[in-house]
């Protein structure tokens, strides 16, 4: 697609516009369908309906959210620090949009089609935590603060989980580039990496026990890193008021708000790209295609956001040094065997 | 322990300073000296036949003699039986050894009685209002109280 | 003619049409500050659980005043509490509506006479929009009280406000 | 609104922690929670000195729901006329606290409650019992972030309701239970009813069981938490499930015995430590799910056998109890809730404290959370169950 555009419009902004247009659309889009499903999914956990009276069972409430979140006044405390009040939102927007940069889509479209697409998602992810922390010291709010410097911790410690679970993968493949990664897997379901990859029968059952356990870890891990529950402490509602976005209101609140459930998507796909074969079939030649790579890659992540709405309803809230304690003394331990065994058995 | 048992102990034991008593009460009730409440009440709660472990309720009562007082119902767990002690003041006057220090239960009840007939209660660790706020006028629940028209630029009777 | 005419001069469709949007967003996602202060409030999260369940009129409780539209106080206002309340109140960002629910927060309810510490009403600190009677009033009565506001605010007109404004 | 803080006398400013042998100095923050918080349950506000998320030391301030229900007490023109207050009291368990008043004012009259009014009295306070601590549960999932087993209490807790609706027609605050009687005969088909409920609400219970209480998270957050020592517990009288959950076999129904609760089968649950130590706050939240059992088996037992007879006995429309006082207790929801009526002799009590549970156990916060974290310090105040109608009358 890059390619097309470029030989059709040439080098120039539009292109670039063009280029990095889609995730955004697909950000709002999928946005307001989660909202409600999220809701929906909850409601019927629940024996309830949720929203019923906007549309049909309620499908236009997450219109009428925004709406009525760009009508509210847009307060901004008096001892707050506006500069950076002002600019966290945008920030962790920021580092939100630039990870779906290295996301890719489908065999056609990726935003930017780097060989460090891994290692580039890892960095950018954390410009989020900056955002985060600057909300929380700029709301000059204790709760805010609270919030912040638990969720710096939080996502700074879930870090190193991520990146070794994805080292996993990379290992397996031997490419950082995310397109390479998804193209190795290609030829269906059982050459998937969380099934052992492509890989000779007696090697593949080797290596299914690590591949699996390291995909796990990924998907908790990457549950911790959006600050949903059982991980939500950064706004544990319960003990932090609502944590670094205290203070906030309106659209600014709105952005944080459509950055979570983005986030939400960023790791459930890059899960699906290094573990479930990205945009490939699962079966092999049959609906596979560029736009059917669309589909299944979105199919695949919306799977995990639904496996994170179900948890979120379900299950309590871990402590702040509980919280740590998983990860430093439970999933990165398990990842070092892993990362040991995998390394050894393809060496072997 | 009958309450005529406890009274005898305690008159054997602090001569003066245990005042009248209503043994055939509903539920029979001892004075003590409101100077030397926690002495008694330490007692009360030490000594291995009483055994008062359980203070149940501390209220502050405004009699219609003028007097203040304090009531406390006591319990033991380990021997089943109660006792009511009470310790009066004057309304010029209103002092009571705190018993928070025999029973930690006490420190908020007395803080209310406090709040409500501004009683004080010496050596309590911390005295303050506890339901009204701290600059509310008067106490509230002395029958001579009256209704204060504004509190904190609001309007208080209906 | 002279209703059309009528309505050319006082506004015009393309206002109108907004302002029944923007209005219709408001009315159909009241977030609601979650915080109770006696008992009605008990009621008020009975009309939240499952059996009465507000949020099917897209009333979400959010914890913090910043993010809500509609503060529900549910329960006896005391004297220690109206300044808080008041603060509360003054922290949340403007378009926001009060619903005063049940008899002690309209008019001090069963504490008129003898409450010395309670607070006759809670319009004595704040405006209120829509008080819903009884004490406490049935999960049933604070859905009614919900859809009264949303009758008000259907009524109201933000957008010529802004343009009159400029 | 002007407020004084006092911090306690043993207080240390800067406390110094040693590792590893050098001295680390580390400033306390002052974090006021409430009151409006979520997790306070009400108005409740905490002041809370803070070392990070270590909690140094809590002091509670109360009384922003003091509604004066003693000085409404005393102003009545009748004694019948406390029990609405009385009721708005405990909102959370008003069938409790009518019978406690009711209680306190027979003995002064000294008179006789006719045997069906035992009956009727003894199944209400037992399902209100059950509604009361499904309220209990629910909101202690939510303080630890889990919201669908709340829902689940709630919608339960509505059959119950249903069940005093269509006796009373009330939802939350009866006036059912009267001095000398209760207001209405129980419905044609209220024995039917509930024996329907106690039959499905085993059936909540060991749902709330499987996503809750034996969930590994829940365990490690209330496990080892808050915990409160038997002896600390008798010396700041905490009393219902604050006490039975450190491990004191005591419960006012059995041990100082009011009603007819001698006539049925049912055990004092007690904590016993098992996920954690005697007294953490798993055990106070393990005692209040196997109450509610037991009350379904009283209520079991007690429908089967509701005698005919008169649901009010035959006391003077205007009662004038003779000059004298009582404080009679009795085991509501959170503990012991005691009346103290002096009479006058005249038609209005001279005097009525209202011995709140809620009020007793809270005061004992500080002492349990010192040393605890700010999301454990939810758990304690969840675990202790709290009504702030109740701690500020």
């Amino acid at each position: 697609m890059e390619e097309l555009l470029r030989s059709l419009i040439g080098e120039s902004w539009i292109l670039y516009l063009l280029l990095a247009a889609p995730p955004l659309v697909f950000i709002l889009l999928y946005a307001l369908v989660t909202v409600w499903t999220e809701m929906k999914v909850s409601a019927h956990m629940q024996d309830r309906l949720a929203y019923m009276y906007t549309g049909f069972h309620g499908v236009l409430q997450p219109v009428a959210d925004i709406l009525k979140l760009l009508q509210k006044e847009d307060t901004i405390p008096t001892a707050a620090d506006r500069p950076l009040f002002v600019m966290a939102p945008f920030l962790v927007f920021i580092g939100m949009y630039a990870g779906f940069a290295a996301l890719p889509f489908s065999s056609a479209y990726i935003g930017s089609n780097i060989n460090l697409g891994v290692f580039y998602i890892i960095a950018v992810s954390s410009i989020g935590v900056v955002g985060l922390l600057m909300a929380g010291w700029a709301s000059n709010n204790k709760w805010s603060l609270f919030g912040a410097m638990r969720s710096a911790a939080q996502i700074i410690s879930y870090e190193i989980p991520i990146a070794l679970a994805l080292l996993v993968a990379v290992m397996i493949t031997g490419s950082l580039n995310l397109q390479d990664v998804i193209r190795y897997q290609e030829g269906g379901i059982l050459n998937w990496i969380v099934f052992g990859g492509p890989q000779p029968l007696v090697q593949k059952l080797l290596l299914l026990p690590f591949t699996v356990t390291a995909f796990f870890i990924l998907f908790i891990a990457g549950v911790a890193e959006v600050n949903r529950t059982p991980f939500d402490l950064p706004e544990a509602e319960s003990e932090l008021v609502q944590g670094y976005n205290t203070e906030y209101s309106g659209m600014k609140f709105a952005i944080f708000y459509l950055a979570e459930y983005a986030n939400m998507f960023l790791v459930s796909g890059i899960a699906a790209c290094l573990f479930l074969g990205g945009w490939s079939s699962p079966f092999g030649e049959l609906m596979s295609g560029p736009l059917w790579g669309v589909f299944w890659i979105v199919l695949k992540g919306y799977f995990f956001v639904f496996l994170q709405i179900w948890i979120r309803w379900t299950l309590p809230r871990l402590r702040v040094d509980q919280l740590m304690y998983t990860s430093w003394k439970v999933l990165i331990p398990f990842l070092f065997v892993c990362l040991f065994c995998v390394g050894l058995i393809l060496v072997l | 322990m009958t309450a005529r048992e406890i009274f005898d102990n305690l008159k054997a034991k602090f001569g003066d300073a245990i005042g009248e008593a209503k043994l055939d009460a509903l539920q029979p009730w001892i004075t003590v000296a409101e100077k030397r409440a926690k002495e008694i009440c330490l007692f009360l709660r030490d000594e291995p036949g009483f055994g008062f472990d359980y203070l149940s309720c501390l209220s502050g009562v405004d009699y219609p003699d003028g007097k203040l007082g304090v009531t406390y119902h006591l319990f033991s767990m380990n021997h089943k039986h109660k006792i009511v002690v009470k310790a009066l003041c004057t309304r010029e006057n209103p002092h009571v050894q705190s018993v928070s220090a025999v029973w930690g239960t006490a420190n908020w009840h007395e803080r209310e009685a406090y709040d409500m007939y501004g009683i004080v209660f010496d050596e309590h660790p911390d005295l303050r209002r506890i339901l009204c706020g701290d600059d509310y006028p008067g106490y509230p629940l002395r029958k001579d109280f009256k209704v204060p028209e504004f509190y904190n630029g609001m309007k208080v009777p209906y | 003619m002279g209703i059309l005419n009528y309505k050319f001069e006082s506004s015009n469709i393309l206002i109108t049409s907004l302002d029944g949007l923007l209005n219709w967003a408001r009315l159909s996602s009241l977030w609601q500050m979650q915080f109770g202060l006696a008992c009605c409030a008990i009621e008020m999260m009975a009309a939240s659980a499952s059996n009465f369940d507000i949020m099917r009129f897209g009333v979400i409780p959010r914890a913090t005043p910043r993010q809500c539209d509609v503060m529900i106080v549910s329960g006896t206002v005391t004297l220690k509490m109206a300044t808080r309340i008041k603060r509360l109140f003054d922290q949340m960002p403007e378009p926001r509506y009060v619903i005063s629910m049940g008899s002690c927060s309209n008019c001090g309810g069963p504490y008129w006479e003898h409450g010395y510490h309670v607070l006759k009403g809670v319009d004595r600190v704040i405006p209120v929009d829509v008080y819903v009677p009884g004490c406490p009033p049935r999960p049933e009565a604070l859905l009614e009280g919900i859809i009264k506001l949303q009758e008000k605010v259907r009524k109201e007109s933000l957008a010529k406000k802004a343009v009159q404004t400029v | 609104m002007k407020e004084s803080r006092t911090l306690p006398t043993d207080y240390v400013s800067s406390p110094e922690r040693t590792s590893s042998g050098r001295t680390l100095r580390t400033d306390e923050m002052i974090l006021n929670m409430g009151p409006q918080h979520p997790s306070t349950h009400g108005v409740l506000r905490l002041e809370l000195v803070v070392d990070g998320e270590i909690i140094v030391d809590v002091i509670p301030h109360i009384g922003y729901l003091h509604r004066c229900f003693e000085k409404h007490a005393e102003h009545m023109t009748n004694y019948q006329q406390v029990i609405p207050y009385a009721d708005r009291m405990d909102y959370l368990s008003s069938m409790c606290n009518d019978w406690a008043y009711a209680l306190a004012v027979e003995k002064l009259l000294k008179t006789e409650i006719p045997e069906r009014v035992q009956y009727i009295r003894l199944i209400m306070a037992e399902l209100q019992r059950i509604a009361s601590h499904l309220i209990a549960v629910g909101t202690y999932a939510i303080d630890m972030g889990a919201f669908t087993p709340f829902l689940w209490c709630f919608r339960d807790r509505e059959r119950i309701l249903d069940l005093f609706e269509m006796t009373c027609g009330a939802r939350l605050l009866y006036n059912y239970i009267w001095v000398g009687g209760v207001s209405h005969d129980l419905p044609p088909s209220f024995v039917e009813k509930a024996k329907e409920f106690c039959r499905d609400f085993r059936t909540t219970l060991k749902e709330v069981h499987d996503v809750l209480t034996y969930n590994e998270i829940f365990i490690k957050r209330t496990a080892n938490v808050g915990v409160l020592p038997k002896d600390v517990a008798i010396n700041w009288a905490c009393s219902g499930p604050m006490l039975r959950g450190s491990g004191v076999d005591w419960d006012l129904r059995r041990d100082d015995p009011y009603g007819i609760y001698d006539r049925f089968e049912w055990t004092v649950q007690v904590g016993k430590g098992e996920m954690g130590t005697v007294g953490d706050c798993w055990d106070r939240y393990i005692v209040r799910m196997r109450e509610m059992e037991e009350s379904t088996r009283i209520i079991e037992q007690a429908v089967e056998s509701v005698p005919e007879g008169n649901v009010q006995s035959s006391i003077p429309k205007r009662i004038r109890p003779e000059a004298g006082e009582v404080y009679v207790r009795s085991e509501s929801p959170r503990g012991e809730l005691g009346f103290y009526v002096i009479s006058d002799g005249t038609a209005s009590p001279y005097r009525v404290k209202a011995r709140a549970p809620a009020f007793v156990n809270l005061s004992v916060l500080p002492e349990i959370s010192r040393g605890a974290m700010v999301a454990d310090l939810v758990a304690i105040v969840g675990s202790v169950d709290i009504v702030l109608g109740e701690v500020d009358r």
